[in-house]
This record gives C-alpha cells, sequence and structure tokens, in this order.
C-alpha cells in the first residue's frame, strides 16, 4: 500500500501552528475588545464632562464595579462548567444581613466578613449538592434555591434593617476608603480575581472545571471526580456571593430584606459580555470582570453625561446586545479570513 | 360612542360620571367593636409601612377590633396588590387600609370589594377616587413639596443649583410633590436659585446611589439635593457622608430619624422632615372603623373623633390630611425613634 | 499469590461469566475472555454482539450484573473509570470523547499533566510530550489548537495519543481504524507492535476482517452477547471467522450489478467554497455508483454538505435533473429528491435522544401529514417498514436511537434516508463502524437502488469498498477533484496516486 | 415492559397534572372562600398572563431557546397602548398596532438569535432592558387608566355568575391551536427534534433558522397580546406594567417538566405548572400564609419538580434491576 510521506512536511506545520497562534491571540483579543469599549466609553465621557475622571470619579467607578466583579467571578467559575447559579444575588442578601446582624452588636469587621463568607459557603454548599448529587439541571435548581433563600431571608429578616449607623465606623469608612483613588474593596476584587484567574490556568483542578464543561460525559470517562469539582465551583462562587455581601453592607451601609434582588441577571449578563460561554468549557474570569466593570460603568457613564435616567434603561439594555453582537460578528470574520489565508498557504 | 368607527379617549371621558355614595352619614352612630380591618401596603417587609401599619394595629387593638396585614414582597408587584385585595374580598373583612402600587390597577378590584360592602380607606399613596371611599394624606402634598424647597434654600442660602433624587418615575406621590417644590421656585425669592435636574433611583439603594454620583459630576456646581423619598435620602447621604461632597453639597427631604440620624451627627445632613408613619397607619385604621360603624361616608364636610389624634375633617374628594410634617434636626433627632 | 509461571504468562485481565442488561436487552451473557501480555486479542461480532459493552465492562464504565473481573488473577471491581485507568487499563472508545474548548495537548493530559512546584501545571512539559505522541503517530495536529473541529479522524488520532500516553500494561481498543485512512492505519499497527513486544496486553476491535489478520494472534467471537469462541488466529480464514460471527456463511460483499447508465440526475458544476475545495464539478447519472476518493481531510465531506445545502457554496451550482438547486437550503435539495447520509451519525444522522420511529419519521415530516396533521400511523408503519428492510436491531421501535450498537445506528441512518425514496442519495462513509454481515447488506441495497434508478455518489475511506461498487471513481486531493478513473482502471495504485496528488502526470 | 409503563406513569407532567386535580379538590373540601365562583374567576383572572406566555414559551423552550424578554415586550405594548390613547387615536386601531408591534419586538430577538447565532439567553436579557427601557421612554411617568369600559369590562369580567373570565374563552381556543401545533403537526415534531439536536435537525432538512424566527416572532405577538390585556385587565397602562412576569412564567414552565435543555416536555404541563402555582398562592393567600413563605414554596416545589422525577426513575430502575433475576430463578 502506497501512502503518503510519514515524515512531517514542514509546508504544512508552518501556516497551521502560525494560524493557531493567532486564533489564540484573538481568543485573548475577546477580553481586550471589552477593555477597548470601556476605555472608549470612559474618553468619551471624560470629553463630556471634565469633572468624570477626578480621583473621586475613578473612585467611584472602581467601587461601584466591586460588587459585581466578585460575583461574576464565582459565577463564571459554575458558567464554566455548564451549570448557572442564579441564586446568587438572594445569597448576596442574606449574608449581607447575618455581617450586618452581627456587627449591630458591636462585633469585629473581620469576623463579620467571615461569617458572610460562611454564609454563603452554606448556600453554595446546598446549591452543589442539589445540582451534583441529584444531577438535575442547574438552571431549576438554583431558581429554586433563588426564592426559597430569599424567602428565608424575608422571614428572618422582615422589616429589620441594618442602617450605617449600627454598624462599627470603621468598618462604615473601610468600604468607601483606600489609597487615592483604589479603594480598599477594589483591592481585595483585585486580588481575589487574579488568583483564581491563576488557579483556573495553573492547576489541574482549575483545568478539569474546564474539562466538564467542555463534555460532561468524556469528564466521566477521563475519571475526573466530576461531582467534586461542581459542588467545588458552586461553594467557591457562593463564597463569594457571601463576600460581596460584607462588602456591600461596609459599601452601602444599609440592608435589608430586599437587598440583592433581582441581581441575579446582572450578574448573567455581566459574565455574558465578558464572553463566558454558557455552554460551558470556555470564557475566563477577567473577560467576566470586565463585563462587570463594563455594565456598571455604564451606570455611571450615562448619569455623568447627563443623559435623562429615562433614556439610561434602554440605552444599557441597546448596549448589552451590541457588545455581544459585536463581539460575535469579529469572531467570524476573523474565522473566515483565518480560513482563506489558511487556503492559500495550503 | 363610536363616532367614526372606533373608540377615542374623548369619547370616554364624555362617558366618566363620578359614581359617589348616596349613603347618609349619622355623626353620632356608636363605633362598632370586633371589625376586621385588612392592612395592605405596598410591600410587606418595608420599615416605613411596617411602622404605619404598627400604628394600625394599635388603634384597632385599641378599639376592640381584629387587625391583619396581608401584601406583596415586592413594590413593583401590582398584579400581587390586586390578589391581594381579592383575597380581602373574599375573606369578607370589615374594611380594608391600602397603599396603592398604581393609581389605576387596584380599582377593577377595590371597586368589587366596595360592592361587597367592605369599606375602602387608602393611606400614603391613593388611587383614582371613585375607587375607594377615603383617603388618608401624610400630610398635603403642597404642604410637603413647599417645605422641602424652603428648607433647602435656607441651607444653601438661596443660591445655586439644586437637584431631586425621586424614587420611581411612576411614584404619584412623589410627582405631585415635586410639582409643589416648581411651583414653590416660582416665587421670586427662589430667583437664584435653579433646579437643574430631577433624577430618578427607583427606591433602590444602588441605583440612587449611583444616581447621586453622577448628579454630582454633571453638575459640578451643584449646592444641594432633595430626595422626597426615604430610600433616596439614605442612599444620597451614604454617597455623600463617603465623599468628598461631604458638607458642602446640602441634602434634605423624607427621611426616618433612624436611617438618618448617623447622617445628622457627622454633619451631612442639617435637617430633613417626615410625618409619623406610626400616626398615618392609626389615623387610616381609625378612618376605617369609623366608616364601617357609619359615623362618615367619605362625602366632603364630614367630620370625625380619632380618639386622641382629635377631630378630622375630610376634604375634597374624600381626602383626610394627617397635619404638617415634623422638621428634624440635631437639636430634636434623639427624641424620636422610627 | 496466583503465579503459574510454569503454565506460561498469567492473564494480565480476565473476564469470568459476565451478563450485563439494558432493561430487557440482554448485552452480554456468561462471556469470559483472558488477555495476556505481549498479544494483541481480537474481538470480534456483528454489530449490537456486545463488544462495546464488553469494554465498557472491563473499563469500569458498566458494572456487571454478574461475574467477575481478575487483575492479575485477583477479583476485582472497578467503581468507576479512574479505578481502571489506575490499574494500568487504557481505553479507546468507539465515540471519540474529547474536550472541544480544550487544546489538543490538555485532551491527552487532562487529569494528568506534567507538574511543577506547589502542583502547578508545567504546560511546556505538556506541549513537549504531546509533540513527541504526534511524532509516534506521524501525523502533524498542533497541540496548541482547540479539538473542536478537528475532523472525525483527528479526533480519532488524538484518542489513540491519549491512550498510548498511558503507557498503559492493557490497551483496549474499540474500532480505532474505522474513520483512519491506510497510512493512518498502517502506523497505528506499527504503534501497536512496539507495545506488544514491550509485553502490553491490547484488546482490539474492528468490523475490518483484514486488519485482524494482519495484527492480531488471538480471536473472541461474541454473538447475540453470548461467547462464541477464542482461538488463535493462524489458521483461521475469513470465512471461518465470518461464520462465528454471523452464524451461517456470508453473501458476496461487493454484490454489484451492471446497470446501464441513464440520464444525469445530480450534475454538480464549477463548484467552490472558499478556503475548503475549489472549482469541482461532476456529474452522477441514473443507475450509476460513483465513488469518491481521497484522503481524510480532502474535502470530500465538505463537498456533499454543500451539495446538500447544510453549507453555502461561494461560486458554482448545483442541479438535479436539469433544476438548479437554492444555495444552502437543504429542504429544496430534499424535495428535489437528494439524500444525504452523513458522516457523522451521532451528531448529524440522528436525534440521539429521539426514538427509532421517530428518528427514521424525521424525514418524512411532509409526507406522513393527513390534513395538515401528523399521520401517526402512517409515520410508525414508514418508520417499521424501513427498519425491518435494513434488519435493524432493536427492542422496540420506540426505543431511543442512543440504546443501539453503532452499527444498528448506522443501519437507522440509512433508513431514514432511503424512506424518502431519493433520486440522488450522496453516502458519506455508509459503512465506517458496519459489521460485514450489515455491509454486504448495505452494499447490496445501494447496488439494488442503483439498478432502481437511483444516482448514488459514494464517498468512503474504505478502498476496497470504493473500488468493489463504484462505476466511475473520482479522487480528490487538497480540495479539487484530481482525477476520474473508470471502474475497468481503477486500482489500489491509480487511486492512492490521484488521492496523494502524484498523478498529476 | 414493566419498568417502562411504570416510567411512563411517574412522568413529571402527568404528576403535576394530579398535582393540580389534587390541590383543587383539597382546597374546594377545606379553604373558606376559596370554591365560589368570584375566588375562582379572580384565580384565573390574574393566572392568565403567565398563561398566555407560558403558551409560545412552552414551544420555544422545547426548541432549545429561550425568551426572557416578554415582560418587557408586554409593559412595551401597554405603554404604548397607553400613549396612542392618549393621542386621542381610537382603541380599535391601536390594539392592532400594539399586537404589530409586538410581532416587530420578537422579530428583533429571533434574528438577533438566528441570524448572527447569538445564544438567545443573551439576546433577551438585552432587550429585556432595552424594551423596557424604551416603553419608558414612550410613557414616561403617566398611567393611562380611561380605556373604553367595555374593554375593560371584557378583560375583568366574567360570564354571568359563573367562575369563567369571558378572557378564558379565547385563551382556551389559543391553548388548543397551541397544544395541536405543537404535538400533532410536523411544525412541532421539528421542534423537538431542533431542540434535542439541532445539527441532526438542519441535516434532516428541517429549517431550523425558519422555524426558531416563527417562534420568536409569535412570543413577541403573544407577549403584546398579554400587555394589552394586562393594561385592560388591570386598567392601568405603565410602562413598569408586568415586571418580572418572565421569571413567573419560566418557573411554571420549569416546574410544569420543560427540560430547559430542548427537545422534551409537553404543554399540558406547562399550562399544568401555570396553574398549579397560581391556585397554590390563591389557597396560601387565603389561609393567610405570608407572601415570605409563599416565596419558598414556590423555591421547594421548583426544586421538588427536578428531584422528584429522578427520584421515582431510580426507583423504577431498583424495581427494573430486581425483576429479571425474578425471572430467571
Ligand atoms: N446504554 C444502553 N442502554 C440500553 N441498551 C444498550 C446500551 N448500550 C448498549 N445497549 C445494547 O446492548 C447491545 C450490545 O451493544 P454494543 O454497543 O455492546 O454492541 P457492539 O458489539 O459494540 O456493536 P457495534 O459493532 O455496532 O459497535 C445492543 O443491543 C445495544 O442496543
Ligand atoms: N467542523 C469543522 N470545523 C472546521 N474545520 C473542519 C470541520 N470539519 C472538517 N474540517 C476541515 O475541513 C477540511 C476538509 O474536511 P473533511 O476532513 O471532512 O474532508 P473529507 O475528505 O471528507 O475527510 P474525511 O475522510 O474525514 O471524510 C479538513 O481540513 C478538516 O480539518
Ligand atoms: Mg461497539
Ligand atoms: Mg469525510
Amino acid at each position: 500500500m502506497t501512502v503518503t510521506a510519514p515524515n512531517p512536511a514542514p509546508a504544512t506545520e508552518v501556516p497551521k501552528s502560525s494560524g493557531t497562534r493567532l486564533v489564540d491571540r484573538v481568543f485573548k483579543m475577546r477580553e481586550l475588545a471589552i477593555l477597548v469599549v470601556f476605555l472608549v466609553m470612559i474618553v468619551i465621557t471624560q470629553l463630556g464632562n471634565s469633572q468624570f475622571l477626578t480621583q473621586q470619579g475613578i473612585k467611584d467607578l472602581l467601587l461601584n464595579a466591586t460588587i459585581l466583579v466578585l460575583v461574576a467571578t464565582g459565577q463564571s467559575l459554575v458558567v464554566i462548567t455548564r451549570n448557572v447559579d442564579l441564586s446568587v444575588g438572594s445569597t448576596l442578601g442574606i449574608s449581607a444581613f447575618a455581617a450586618g446582624t452581627y456587627l449591630q452588636g458591636g462585633g469585629n469587621p473581620v469576623v463579620a466578613i467571615l461569617l458572610a463568607v460562611l454564609v454563603g459557603i452554606g448556600f453554595g454548599l446546598l446549591n452543589g449538592l442539589l445540582v451534583s448529587l441529584g444531577q438535575v439541571p442547574a438552571l431549576v435548581v438554583t431558581l429554586g434555591t433563588l426564592y426559597i433563600i430569599r424567602g428565608i431571608d424575608s422571614i428572618w429578616v422582615g422589616s429589620r434593617q441594618i442602617v450605617a449607623s449600627a454598624l462599627p465606623d470603621g468598618f462604615v469608612d473601610f468600604g468607601s476608603g483606600g489609597i487615592s483613588a483604589v479603594p480598599w474593596l477594589a483591592m481585595i476584587a483585585l486580588v481575589v480575581l487574579v488568583a483564581t484567574a491563576y488557579y483556573l490556568k495553573h492547576f489541574g483542578s482549575g483545568r478539569e472545571l474546564y474539562a466538564l464543561g467542555s463534555n460532561p460525559e468524556a469528564a466521566r470517562l477521563a475519571g475526573i471526580p466530576v461531582r467534586k469539582r461542581i459542588l467545588a465551583a458552586y461553594t467557591f462562587c457562593g463564597a463569594l456571593a457571601g463576600l460581596a455581601g460584607a462588602l456591600y453592607l461596609a459599601r452601602f451601609g444599609n440592608v435589608d430584606s430586599s437587598t440583592g434582588n433581582g441581581y441575579e441577571l446582572t450578574v448573567v449578563s455581566a459574565v455574558v459580555v465578558g464572553g463566558v460561554v454558557f455552554t460551558g468549557g470556555s470564557g475566563s474570569v477577567y473577560g467576566a470582570a470586565l463585563g462587570a466593570l463594563l455594565l456598571t460603568s455604564i451606570n455611571s457613564v450615562l448619569p455623568a453625561l447627563g443623559v435623562s435616567s429615562v433614556w439610561v434603561l434602554a440605552i444599557n439594555g441597546i448596549l448589552l446586545i451590541l457588545a455581544i453582537a459585536v463581539d460575535r460578528i469579529v469572531a467570524l470574520r476573523v474565522a473566515s479570513a483565518l480560513k482563506k489565508r489558511n487556503a492559500r498557504h495550503g | 360612542a363610536t363616532a367614526c368607527g372606533g373608540t377615542t379617549k374623548k369619547d370616554v371621558s364624555k362617558e366618566n360620571a363620578s359614581a359617589a355614595s348616596d349613603a347618609k352619614a349619622n355623626p353620632n352612630a356608636e363605633l362598632k367593636k370586633g371589625l376586621t380591618v385588612g392592612f395592605l401596603p405596598k410591600q410587606v417587609n418595608n420599615p416605613y409601612f411596617t411602622s404605619a401599619d404598627k400604628g394600625g394595629e394599635k388603634a384597632l387593638t385599641e378599639l376592640g377590633s381584629k387587625y391583619k396585614e396581608v401584601g406583596p414582597s415586592s413594590a413593583t408587584d401590582t398584579a400581587g396588590q390586586v390578589s391581594y385585595v381579592n383575597t380581602l374580598t373574599q375573606q369578607q373583612v370589615d374594611a380594608m387600609a391600602v397603599s396603592a402600587q398604581d393609581p389605576g390597577a387596584l380599582c377593577t378590584a377595590l371597586k368589587q370589594a366596595m360592592k361587597n360592602d367592605i369599606k375602602v380607606v387608602t393611606y400614603d399613596s391613593d388611587t383614582k377616587p371613585d375607587c375607594r371611599n377615603a383617603f388618608v394624606s401624610q400630610a398635603s402634598a403642597e404642604d410637603l413639596g413647599r417645605t422641602e424647597v424652603q428648607l433647602l434654600a435656607e441651607q444653601i442660602g438661596y443660591k445655586g443649583e439644586i437637584a431631586i433624587l425621586s424614587a420611581a418615575q411612576t411614584a404619584t406621590n412623589q410627582n405631585t410633590w415635586i410639582d409643589f417644590m416648581k411651583d414653590e421656585l416660582k416665587d421670586p425669592k427662589y430667583k437664584d436659585v435653579k433646579l437643574v435636574k430631577v433624577a430618578y433611583g427607583d427606591d433602590d439603594a444602588q441605583k440612587s446611589f449611583q444616581q447621586t454620583q453622577g448628579l454630582l459630576q454633571e453638575y459640578p456646581n451643584l449646592k444641594g439635593i432633595i430626595s422626597p423619598t426615604t430610600v433616596g435620602i439614605k442612599a444620597a447621604a451614604q454617597y455623600l457622608s463617603g465623599s468628598k461632597y461631604k458638607g458642602k453639597v446640602k441634602l434634605t427631604g423624607l427621611g426616618t430619624p433612624n436611617d438618618m440620624r448617623k447622617y445628622v451627627k457627622n454633619g451631612t445632613v442639617e435637617a430633613f422632615e417626615l410625618w409619623d408613619p406610626a400616626k398615618l397607619g392609626e389615623l387610616a385604621a381609625r378612618t376605617a372603623v369609623a366608616l364601617s360603624s357609619g359615623q362618615i361616608t367619605g362625602k366632603e364636610g364630614e367630620t370625625f373623633k380619632a380618639g386622641d389624634m382629635g377631630e378630622y375633617t375630610i376634604g375634597k374628594d374624600g381626602v383626610i390630611s394627617l397635619g404638617k410634617p415634623t422638621v428634624f434636626d440635631k437639636k430634636n433627632i434623639d427624641q424620636f425613634n422610627f | 499469590m496466583t503465579h503459574p509461571s510454569d503454565t506460561g504468562p498469567a492473564p494480565v485481565l480476565a473476564l469470568r461469566d459476565i451478563s450485563k442488561s439494558f432493561g430487557a436487552v440482554r448485552a452480554l451473557r456468561d462471556v469470559s475472555l483472558e488477555l495476556f501480555p505481549g498479544e494483541v486479542h481480537a474481538l470480534a461480532g456483528e454489530n449490537g454482539a456486545g463488544k462495546s459493552t464488553l469494554i465498557k465492562t472491563l473499563a469500569g464504565v458498566h458494572r456487571p450484573d454478574a461475574g467477575q473481573v481478575l487483575l492479575d488473577g485477583e477479583p476485582t471491581v472497578f467503581h468507576g473509570p479512574a479505578d481502571a485507568r489506575d490499574a494500568g487499563i487504557a481505553v479507546i472508545y468507539q465515540e471519540p470523547t474529547l474536550f472541544p474548548d480544550l487544546s489538543i495537548a490538555e485532551n491527552i493530559f487532562m487529569g494528568r499533566q506534567p507538574k511543577r512546584a506547589l502542583g502547578r501545571i508545567d504546560h511546556k512539559a505538556t506541549h513537549a510530550a504531546t509533540l513527541a505522541l504526534m511524532q509516534r503517530l506521524g501525523v502533524e495536529l498542533d497541540p496548541d489548537r482547540p479539538a473542536r473541529g478537528l475532523s472525525i479522524a483527528d479526533q480519532q488520532i488524538v484518542e489513540i495519543a491519549k491512550a498510548l500516553s498511558f503507557d498503559a500494561r492493557v490497551l483496549i481498543m474499540d474500532e480505532p481504524t474505522a474513520a483512519l485512512t491506510g497510512s493512518e492505519v498502517a502506523r497505528l499497527f506499527g504503534v501497536v507492535r512496539t507495545l506488544r513486544e514491550q509485553g502490553a496486553a491490547v484488546l482490539f476491535i474492528s468490523h475490518r476482517l483484514e486488519e485482524i489478520f494482519r495484527i492480531c494472534q488471538r480471536v473472541t467471537t461474541l454473538r447475540d452477547g453470548a461467547w462464541i469462541s477464542s482461538e488463535p488466529v493462524d489458521g483461521m480464514t475469513e470465512d471461518d471467522l465470518v461464520r462465528r460471527m454471523v452464524g451461517r456463511d456470508l453473501d458476496e460483499l461487493y454484490p454489484k450489478q451492471e446497470v446501464e447508465a441513464g440520464e444525469v440526475a445530480l450534475s454538480v458544476r464549477r463548484l467552490t467554497r472558499e478556503g475548503v475545495f475549489t472549482d469541482v464539478s461532476f456529474d452522477v447519472r441514473r443507475g450509476e455508483i460513483v465513488g469518491l476518493a481521497g484522503l481524510v481531510g480532502a474535502g470530500r465531506t465538505e463537498v456533499a454538505r454543500a451539495v446538500f445545502g447544510v453549507d453555502r457554496w461561494d461560486a458554482g451550482e448545483v442541479e438535479v435533473d436539469g433544476k438548479a438547486l437554492t444555495n444552502g437550503a437543504p429542504s429544496t435539495a430534499m424535495a428535489a429528491g437528494l439524500a444525504l447520509v452523513p458522516e457523522d451519525r451521532r451528531a448529524q444522522g440522528l436525534v440521539m435522544d429521539m426514538s427509532i420511529e421517530r428518528n427514521i419519521g424525521l424525514t418524512g415530516l411532509r409526507t406522513t401529514v393527513k390534513a395538515g396533521l401528523m399521520d401517526r400511523g402512517a409515520e410508525r408503519s414508514r418508520s417499521l417498514d424501513w427498519a425491518v428492510k435494513l434488519q435493524v436491531k432493536y427492542a422496540r421501535i420506540a426505543d431511543t436511537v442512543s440504546t443501539l450498537s453503532g452499527g444498528n445506528q448506522q443501519k437507522v441512518v440509512l433508513a431514514k434516508w432511503l424512506a424518502t425514496g431519493p433520486k440522488v442519495l450522496i453516502v458519506d462513509e455508509p459503512t465506517r463502524g458496519i459489521d460485514v454481515g450489515t455491509k454486504a447488506e448495505v452494499h447490496r441495497l445501494l447496488s439494488e437502488l442503483a439498478a432502481d434508478g437511483v444516482a448514488v455518489l459514494m464517498i468512503s475511506s474504505d478502498l476496497p469498498e470504493i473500488l468493489g461498487m463504484a462505476d466511475r471513481v473520482l479522487v480528490m486531493h487538497e480540495g479539487r477533484l484530481t482525477a476520474e478513473i473508470p471502474r475497468s482502471d481503477a486500482t489500489e495504485e491509480s487511486v492512492m496516486a490521484a488521492a496523494t496528488g502524484r498523478a498529476a502526470a | 415492559m414493566a419498568d417502562s409503563s411504570l416510567a411512563r406513569a411517574v412522568r413529571w407532567d402527568t404528576v403535576v397534572g394530579a398535582l393540580l386535580i389534587v390541590v383543587l379538590l383539597l382546597s374546594f373540601g377545606t379553604v373558606d372562600g376559596f370554591g365560589n365562583a368570584l375566588n375562582l374567576s379572580f384565580l384565573i383572572g390574574n393566572t392568565l398572563p403567565i398563561a398566555l406566555i407560558a403558551l409560545p414559551m412552552t414551544l420555544l423552550v422545547v426548541a432549545g431557546e429561550i425568551d426572557l424578554s416578554v415582560a418587557s415586550t408586554a409593559g412595551l405594548s401597554g405603554a404604548v397602548m397607553g400613549a396612542l390613547w392618549n393621542q386621542g387615536m381610537t382603541i380599535e386601531t391601536i390594539i392592532p398596532i400594539c399586537l404589530l408591534l409586538g410581532v416587530v419586538c420578537g422579530l428583533v430577538n429571533g434574528l438577533l438569535v438566528t441570524r448572527l447565532g447569538l445564544p438567545s439567553l443573551a439576546v433577551t436579557i438585552g432587550t429585556l432592558a432595552a424594551y423596557r427601557g424604551i416603553a419608558q421612554i414612550v410613557l414616561g411617568s403617566d398611567a393611562v387608566t380611561d380605556f373604553p369600559t367595555q374593554y375593560l369590562d371584557f378583560a375583568a369580567g366574567r360570564l354571568g355568575d359563573t367562575f369563567i373570565p369571558y378572557a378564558f374563552l379565547p385563551f382556551l381556543v389559543l391553548l388548543a391551536i397551541a397544544v395541536v401545533a405543537l404535538h400533532a403537526t410536523p411544525f412541532g415534531r421539528s421542534l423537538f427534534a431542533i431542540g434535542a439536536s439541532e445539527e441532526a435537525a438542519r441535516f434532516a432538512g428541517i429549517r431550523v433558522k425558519r422555524q426558531k424566527l416563527v417562534l420568536f416572532t409569535v412570543t413577541g405577538l403573544m407577549a403584546s397580546l398579554t400587555g394589552i390585556f394586562w393594561a385592560l385587565h388591570y386598567a392601568s397602562a405603565r410602562y413598569d406594567n408586568a415586571t418580572g412576569l418572565e421569571l413567573s412564567v419560566v418557573a411554571a414552565v420549569l416546574l410544569g417538566g420543560i427540560d430547559f435543555d430542548g427537545g422534551k416536555g409537553t404543554l399540558g404541563g406547562a399550562i399544568a405548572g401555570v396553574f398549579l402555582l397560581g391556585a397554590l398562592q390563591n389557597v396560601m393567600s387565603l389561609q393567610d400564609v405570608s407572601a415570605q413563605s409563599q416565596i419558598v414554596v414556590t423555591g421547594v416545589l421548583l426544586v421538588l419538580s427536578v428531584l422528584g422525577p429522578r427520584v421515582a426513575r431510580q426507583i423504577a430502575v431498583a424495581r427494573a434491576r430486581s425483576a429479571p433475576l425474578k425471572g430467571r430463578s
């Protein structure tokens, strides 16, 4: 039987690998694209309103993004495994209140934050157990726990509320303070973000999250402890929602039974805009964080430009669609350009 | 009503004649006992409504009647509120006190309730006049609107740009107050005061927060903000107290002393005002009982005695006004706890 | 401690009296099997005989209902694939199980990446190890490219590389060659021989019987889930093997009928899809079977997809019976009498979660209709007819197709398209993964269809099949048609020469 | 044989249907004020908006897509209705215009999903904000309440003294159409195929994109119909009408056993889910169960709706396992 020369033909190897490297770069560019959109938006706003990028303005931008960045980071981990956690808003609300109740009695802020994280972990575990042990659709289960946690929250909290005056001054100041324009809260979020990204890229269990999102059946056959990983992702997501709850308390100094209501759609939007794919297996937490930054900034940019708040919602939605549509169109264009390029080389 | 093959707004307004009740009031009728009055706030678990309803509960217990509270868990769930009106109708309560999320949406259900001999009192937020027997107003809208402008103007020395941070764009009471604020500003003594913008924070802490930021960025010379909503003023105060604008940009509006105590003490806010929600609830309860007992029917000019609160007269369109709001500042705030 | 060293090497892995049922289907009954180090052991049987089930039992995917798995003579229970892997068993499953979003290197080393300090992954070492594996298999695949978009053949290669990377004592391969062409098969066999010489035990499944004779020492046959025989390959003939598998003598494998070709039914003119194929023109006449040969990646599948309308073309035209087809519209192609049996039955040919009945019915949504509503009776009888005609082995017609064996799934795809009564039938790898008996059956069917005046375009990587069945052979190389060879001139040499681009002269 | 009939018997949509009947029967007997015609008409009237949207949503989910913008589309058509009414246009022209608007809203969703290949979840979260935002621009802070009485009476009234709201009758017609479309036509059959495997459906000559476009458009149409009904039923057109309705619809449809991965479910189940939630809420309110506790009950039901079938399946499998062993001995 005569067959092809087994020796590698260098002529075909070169375009192939350079092609994939380009694809690689484009994938990194997806985050870059959001960053560019974000920067353009900021620059235009600054041109329209010189007050926008004052120290206070930058601080506000970062502060506004912090809480969403944290929750979106946790959410992306879950979405990467081809699941979703809709209950994050409820978890955020209840853990914020837990931390607040503790602090009202004059507690230690660090313990309060830990308490909030613990509450978050508890509900994350609950979600994780239901999804992974029951092997049931995450969307339904977490929509269920969204209601359950919210219900428990409002029964427990009732009409009580935590107000800034009841909290230790140090805690509230911490919520709005920082080093020049960089708030403490933003630093916490950044550390969490970078650590999560590093873990996802450089640790076996991190890669396994991508693997099981990409093809659950293959993951099982490859001996990946699927349930354990999903449980871990949900727990982490819950922990971050809890942490976000504590930071919410510090930032707004005000928590009641409706805190975090409807937050799930915002978080999901941030994750989607950030390019984390809902069918699992791809996307990065940096993208999700950028998505969060972009979304929260729109809400600061529009008022700063003097756009009547009547228009804000519509513009918000249209921008969201534009962001994903542009991302998609660019990806398609690049893919077809690559194909033609390869054809010419081959 | 189909002049040119269709029904238009004009045809309808012609049809719409107001339906007033024909019953006669008997000012000397005995106050009934053992009634059941259902309170239906815009939202349960809302601290403001909880204190109002607590006031209602106290009054009803005193009068020997039964109090109950039902309501949706979201302040924008109008359909939920409607189904609670239906529920109360089904349960055959004697009267209900409703704070309407929407002036029109509850009408059909409320009329249905009145048809079933249930007296309907609205409080805090009204419906259309023909859908209830009486409305207990927290303070006259005119008073509130004008005094808030007066409060702020004094603080900024009758000079500079000001803005309003409201709740939802559709909030009826907010909009009425804002109209009176604008009217008050027409007075020549405010010729140097300029209202630059009305922003809407939807009674959401985070949104109100960002709207405040936006106002300050857009109008660097802003001197003062009026926020006629408890959620809005609290969020604005929290933002101001953590920013460089603290003390420089004045803030006033409607807030509860407990929410605002910290900001009054740390100098973010000089003075703000509010009525006592518990009194509002109490008056609503007493009005409901008076209606059920036949002391009043809701017609203009009728009077009734509301326990310790004194005598009240029903105004135009069945409106009963609680009185003037209290102004809170550093000096008196510690005397209040709600 | 059982080391009967004097009676020859002990089996590394053995199955004893294994039974396994899925609901009412008894996939395995009392099957025994022994794998010895340094031996390649073939597992043969018709579609649905239970080969894959047996392998999944060995790999810890299924737990047997009865019987034992013995590892080095000790009874063992595998609680999951991880247990089997830790015991030194590497498995290539019948259907590729890749992570489409991850790179090839990550696919191969998932869960076992080389580590640096603190348990971090050594990305460089992973890359290098993957390159080395690719070299060993003689293929060029960029370790960093994502697995998404790999052709089935390349996917299979990644699977093989993954299994090799274990340095396992036992290598189990479920139809690894089904999607490969000659050169790649030769390479794979080279590697398998080396492994065998190093003392590994190999279990090998293939429906290409000549492959069994090429590298296996012993062969076990299964029929209807029952063990039939285990014996040395030496001294056996293909006919012997077929008889054990099928239980009777086989009909002719290539029952080609001579048919007078009629007028042109399918005409493809200067068809181009940029970057994929260029300037492809050919005709298929009624009654003709035209073979489309080429190496993996030559673009045959792509041409078929474009002709049928699942992909759009950039230039050119396609006519069926003289009527031009709309670009990118499978429904008009179907209406014109075109049918395509696609290459990837799981993703493209079947809706895996639907019943056999509904899958076959899917192509009849326009015909089994009464007054705008589904005519369920007609749908059922149409499906039953064709399932029976193609001898699909199933328990109930309402069972989901995912419970069928691979070969039977392929038959369902054929049934689904033959039921449309096509004028032009394009079949892409129609007998991939089909047992010899059924293969002969499919060939007879294609032949009869042609005799009835259907124009058949057959894409196949199985060269003997092309040579045995086609009236004419078209050959593609790197996206272009390089040769058209009449049946009389078609030989392995002439086709391969054109396929590798050496026939220009 | 045994296991399949058992599996069929424990199908979740049947369970939900049975549950609905049990709840209704129990409530008739034990809950004061439940069984009278007025209350039942309240129950049905308040559940109708969810039920109306659940019809196309079920089809959409079966085809593997979702539309979260339905409530905003409803809000937008209500707002436009109010704005045009204020302009003095006749209601008879306004309603078709609003329906057309719904078609456009659905078409936009559909085009973004099918032409650009964007995930519908993302697209419709975007249009959820956009449509609501446009509604806010159109109507601002107005609340339009003075629609003609004959329309209001139709939307809020009931047939004589029976428990049947007028609007329930057209709903029944729409329900019948939807059931037939999904379960008895080639169109419906192709939706199941698309939901279970879009690629295989395309290879079978099903016009996937067109079907999806049709579905999104119909969903938009039904959403605007709901918006009109809502504005008339509650006699109030505001920009924030029906806010959050999408979550109720999704919850009810999920409760009815529609699989969000596509390809599975029945309309009967979905509608049973809708009315089960509606009935439970009604009963719990009558029993003075607080709104907060009602939320918890909804959540628990949802979790059970997915855990329940799974547990049932495991029981079925366990029984099937023991059956052949018995047969052998
Ligand atoms: N998960 C399952 N559920 C139900 N039945 C199954 C399942 N897996 C396999 N079967 C049935 O078990 C029998 C054996 O299937 P198996 O896949 O082992 O056959 P095979 O010998 O590998 O066939 P092929 O050569 O076609 O791959 C078939 O009848 C098949 O329908
Ligand atoms: N889904 C896909 N996405 C991207 N590229 C693809 C895809 N499928 C095939 N290709 C590429 O298109 C080219 C030709 O396709 P394909 O491999 O199907 O040709 P073929 O001759 O039919 O081969 P086969 O023998 O596998 O059928 C190859 O380079 C292949 O890698
Ligand atoms: Mg097999
Ligand atoms: Mg091919």
